[in-house]
């Protein structure tokens, strides 16, 4: 695979498009300044004129750096919510090799970098997946498969499955497809990567800004987020 | 002898190249075994990249006990990597007896078991649990082995071992059953497979590291690396003769580690219980006889 | 010793699916143990009364994700049973070309399933790679590599392309060229015999017991009950094969039924694209509009042998243009269900993920 | 439908549970496959008859809702494997009153069979204390879903937010995409 050591421009531009429109129905003003904040246009002109940075350049000079090992050493959380999971496999193992990318399966929430939604989200899911996604230790990313994250897909009518997901989590990336082919799973990852590299994929500090909303959406749908995890006899 | 301030910068530069070559090796070895499954594997720097990643996480803590069991680990584990005699590098002449790796490597492995079990995971519990059962394991068959070669060469000194080895002719040879005894107690030692079942993902998700994430876990590689480094040089040192200089010593270092994670690749993971049951019959048996070979009827020597 | 709750899963890498296993565990011994499911529940009996049946062959593919075609062809059959549709001769054919392609593909990941609980990764990614030249296959036949929405009532979707053939017997000629690999690395292994052999026993009593199906029932009751043997469906009695039995079921034993299987179907492959007949892969089954096509009156039990068991549909019409009431009979909700509860406990935590891969349980199907 | 078959085992069943119970109604659906429609006091003894007669197999108990003739369906499938014989045993219940006696004193694979048409249908079993509690759904707050009067898009309308699409398609740019 080709390395793209330099982040294409309008590559650059094209997915930072893409990014607002998902968080385009948030309500306004709930953004702090920083968070919508793109570098992605000064970390490559910071690079012709490295010697005279300014504190704050600098800062961002070394988040750069950070964004670089993130970005290429993504762990991913083995947690197959819905049908996309079969295709994983097929990314993770011998023909696609999902390892070249420095991605890996771990096995615990508290390791994991991304949190992979493969697909519908039933309501008892719903709520272990945001008992997961809380456990995971940030900076984290989370990946939609599929139309079931983006409106329920072919389950829009389901009395189980819930319907759009970025209202309950927030989502870095979709792919598409039901289910999306391992070439596309492969993609999107590379494309998050690149989100990453430029300090784009930002849902992390979007959940802690509007920490209040999502918990309102999560208790509207679930009732109560508590999990209660009897032993049914 | 006098310790002076260089010996000791000498030490950490031990420790941190070490680190840097387990860490290198690894990666080295990851892409040769993912030639094994038919795919191409990730890049030789991924665990670097890995390391420094963690160390950029955001860390979280589950109580005092478990923050300071992670930096006892990784300071008892550099410490143990000081006293490694690394082909003619020994820094700290006259210290680095086979007894002191034994009890400076128990400080680490106990700040490990401690900051785990603080960790309140009850998964972390049962894998500390597994992992004192797994050294109960391999400990015996490894002394008895050890003790053996110790009580023929009349020292205890690593570095006096390798130059005895560099002059009349290596372990291997003079005791081979000895040396695929201590070649299976390291692969229990690096928990390698079949001797995983301390970590054993697919039922304790990962066992003791389970609760640990962001800077934690990065100083937990860290300490892996490093104590894989320090296991495979004692092995090399013991059995293989170290080496006369460095080259001869990462020859020796690299062709143990990729045989082991070779040999790993093809195995399955056994059981806590048919891992003791395992070491407690052949290899305690062959070490036995080996000792009595070398002790009783002084063979090889 | 003191008795601690474990969970294990949903987000746990031995589980196979989306469940999660609650239990109580003294020392390594589990003690009680419950499956807790539902986490992948759809509510897919009620949304395939809210479409037509045409509609639904795009939905109940998805009732099991690892195996979908079995669904497409109960339903298929159902269907043209109701409604006394005759299919062509080629269609049989083709339909058991996919049925057994999918066979291969499933007992493939199951033998690389393996490696995930015993840590034997190798296993897994060879087989991985060897199911994605089938999942190849699939996708030259009909479009889509997973969700095939192939078998549809009526025949199937459209004939095959030219020259699959020889695609099709070079491929399984290369697996069934590398099964022996597989012997060696998973069943003449002795660490994997360690962990397989006279663990995770299933009596032929349990398997009355429970209602256990498939490999389950075979391997502990050493009877060919296969229903493609004992109610033969498509031209399955036209196709000579033989159903491996065993009456000592352990977990090796069921994997290595499993790898048998394999075989089989390779054997049944070649006889149906020797046996191709000619003609149309399918009739017209309505005028006009396929979405208005309509089922008779009537209540049906359509069954398929799965790689897991019996795997049926009861599907009820009240002569209009949807079903009136679907009910999925997933072959794993025996042994998932209530065998986890009755006879998981007494065994040890390693041998529950292991449970899980041998016994063949898919959690889309219990919780549909 | 047929209403006799050739195939050997099948004919004599029928007669034999003709000779024995409050049969309604036989039909055949497949060579092998038969549908019997009992009174609901002779199932017990019925399924127990059948188990010795070689249908030691429960495939499955599920249930049909009928509101407008106001009666539960419940379907009993049992398999006799050495004989490739299938008997769907049918019995009406009221629909208000919904309550059955367990069986699975004679089957016991049926525990969570009973489980599940309870959760989604209402169906009391009793003798199954099991079976009242919640296996598949968690918390749920409406009507058991499968019933007939339970509408699952209103529901999940109800329930679950809707993406919004103001994009414009096409020419007639900008009007709602209407359904059905």
């Amino acid at each position: 695979m080709a390395k793209k050591a330099n982040i294409k421009k309008d590559k650059v531009k094209k997915i930072v498009i893409d990014k607002s429109k998902s968080i385009i129905d948030a309500p306004s003003g709930m953004f702090s300044d920083k968070i919508n904040e793109p570098f992605a246009h000064e970390m490559i002109v910071s690079k012709d004129r490295s010697e005279n940075l300014t504190p704050k350049q600098r800062k961002r000079k070394w988040k750069s750096m950070a964004n670089y090992f993130s970005a290429n050493s993504l762990w991913m959380l083995m947690y197959c919510t819905g049908c996309c999971a079969i295709e994983l496999p097929q990314a993770m193992t011998s023909r696609y090799d999902m390892e070249r990318l420095g991605m890996g399966p771990m096995a615990t929430p508290r390791q994991a970098d991304i949190l992979l939604i493969t697909g519908y989200l039933s309501l008892k899911t719903l709520r272990r997946l945001i008992y997961t996604y809380e456990q995971m230790s940030e900076p984290k990313y989370v990946v939609g498969f599929g139309p079931c994250t983006l409106n329920g897909g072919i389950y829009h009518d389901s009395h189980a499955v819930i319907n759009q997901l970025d209202q309950y989590v927030p989502i870095d990336l979709y792919i598409a497809g039901c289910m999306p082919k391992p070439e596309a799973v492969m993609n999107g990852f590379q494309d998050l990567i690149d989100l990453i590299e430029v300090g784009e994929a930002t849902g992390w500090k979007d959940y802690h800004a509007r920490y209040e909303w999502y918990k309102q959406n999560q208790k509207e749908a679930l009732g109560e987020v508590m999990i209660h995890d009897e032993f049914h006899e | 002898m006098t310790i002076t301030i260089t010996d000791f910068l000498v030490a950490f530069g031990v420790a941190f190249c070490g680190w840097a070559l387990q860490t290198s090796v690894s990666g080295i070895t990851r892409k040769t075994v993912a030639r094994m499954q038919k795919r191409y594997g990730p890049k030789w720097y991924q665990n670097f990249r890995d390391i420094f990643k963690l160390l950029n996480k955001r860390a979280i803590t589950h109580g005092w006990v478990y923050d300071f069991g992670v930096i006892m680990a990784l300071a008892g584990i550099i410490g143990t990597a000081m006293f490694t005699p690394v082909a003619n590098i020994v820094v700290f002449k006259g210290y680095d007896n086979f007894f002191v790796f034994v009890y400076l490597f128990a400080v680490g492995m106990l700040g490990m078991a401690m900051s785990a079990s603080g960790s309140g995971n009850p998964l972390a519990s049962i894998g500390v649990m597994r992992a004192l059962t797994q050294m109960v394991g391999y400990e015996v068959p490894f002394m008895v082995i050890v003790l053996a070669l110790i009580h023929v060469r009349d020292t205890s000194s690593i570095s006096a071992l390798v130059d005895i080895q560099q002059a009349s002719g290596w372990n291997l040879v003079v005791m081979p059953i000895g040396t695929i005894v201590g070649f299976i107690c390291l692969m229990g030692m690096l928990g390698k497979k079949p001797f995983d079942t301390y970590i054993a993902p697919a039922e304790l998700a990962s066992g003791p590291m389970v609760e640990y994430g962001g800077k934690q876990l990065g100083m937990l590689m860290i300490m892996h690396e490093i104590a894989t480094f320090v296991e495979i040089s004692l092995f090399v040192n013991l059995f293989l003769g170290g080496g006369s200089n460095i080259l001869e010593f990462l020859v020796k270092y690299f062709i143990v580690y990729t045989l082991a994670s070779y040999v790993s690749n093809v195995l399955g993971r056994f059981k806590i219980d048919q891992v003791v049951t395992f070491y407690y019959k052949i290899p305690i048996l062959l070490a036995l006889i080996q000792a009595g070979m070398l002790v009783i009827f002084g063979w090889g020597v | 010793m003191k008795e601690i709750k474990l969970f294990l899963g949903p987000q746990h890498p031995g589980m196979h699916g989306n469940a999660s296993v609650h239990m109580y565990v003294e020392g390594d011994i589990i003690n009680k143990s419950r499956l807790v499911p539902g986490m992948l529940h759809r509510g897919f009996e009620k949304s395939m009364e809210n479409r037509t049946w045409m509609n639904n062959i795009g939905l109940i593919p998805r009732v099991c994700v690892v195996e979908p075609d079995i669904n497409e062809m109960c339903f298929a059959q159902g269907a043209e049973i109701l409604n006394e549709v005759l299919v062509p001769e080629k269609a049989h054919y083709i339909r058991m070309l996919i049925l057994e392609l999918a066979r291969i593909s499933i007992h493939l990941m199951s033998l690389g399933g393996i490696g995930g609980p015993t840590g034997l990764y190798t296993a897994m990614y060879w087989a991985q790679a060897d199911r994605d030249l089938l999942l190849d296959i699939f996708e030259a036949i009909t479009g889509h590599r997973v969700y095939h929405m192939y078998i549809v009532p009526g025949g199937v979707r459209k004939d095959l392309p030219e020259g699959i053939e020889k695609l099709i017997i070079k491929t399984l000629d290369g697996i069934e060229s590398r099964l022996p690999e597989y012997e060696d690395l998973i069943f003449n292994n002795p660490t994997m015999q360690s962990r397989m052999v006279g663990e995770i026993m299933l009596p032929a009593e349990v398997v009355w017991d429970l209602g256990v199906t498939g490999i389950g029932m075979r391997s502990a009751t050493g009877e060919a009950y296969d229903l493609r043997k004992v109610n033969p469906y498509a031209r399955y009695d036209q196709v000579e094969f033989d159903v491996p039995v065993a009456t000592y079921s352990d977990a090796y034993t069921r994997m290595k039924l499993k790898m048998l299987e394999v075989y089989q179907s390779i054997r049944i492959i070649r006889q149906v694209l020797d046996g191709m007949p000619e003609g149309k892969p399918n009739v017209k089954i309505s005028r006009g509009s396929a979405l208005k096509w309509t089922v008779k009156e009537g209540q049906i039990y359509s069954a398929v042998e799965s790689s897991r068991g019996e795997f049926g549909y009861y599907m009820v019409s009240d002569g209009g243009t949807s079903p009136y009431r679907v009910a999925v009979r997933g072959a794993s909700y025996p042994q998932g269900l209530l065998g986890i509860e009755k006879y998981m406990p007494g065994t040890r935590i390693d041998d529950a993920p292991l449970w899980f891969d041998t016994m063949g349980i898919c959690s889309p199907e219990i919780d549909r | 439908m047929m209403n006799s078959t050739n195939r050997p085992g099948m004919n004599e069943m029928v007669n034999e549970l003709k000779a024995r119970f409050n049969v309604e109604e036989v039909t055949f659906v497949q060579d092998h496959e038969a549908h019997v429609d009992l009174h609901r006091k002779d199932l017990h003894e019925a399924l127990t008859y059948m188990k010795q007669n070689g249908f030691r197999q429960l495939s499955a108990v599920t249930c049909i809702d009928w509101p407008n003739e106001k009666i539960f369906q419940l379907i009993f499938n049992i398999y006799d494997w050495s004989k490739g014989n299938r008997f769907i045993f049918r019995v009406k219940i009221d629909r208000e009153e919904a309550m059955f006696t367990t069986i699975t004193n004679i089957y016991g694979g049926a525990k969570y069979y009973e489980r599940e048409v309870h959760e989604f249908f209402g169906v009391v079993f009793e003798g199954n204390d099991s079976a009242l509690k919640q296996l598949f759904l968690e918390q749920w707050d409406d009507l058991p879903p499968l019933r007939k009067d339970f509408d699952s898009r209103a529901y999940s309308d109800r329930k679950y937010v809707k993406r919004e699409y103001k994009t414009s398609f096409g020419e007639k740019g900008g009007e709602p995409f209407e359904r059905n």
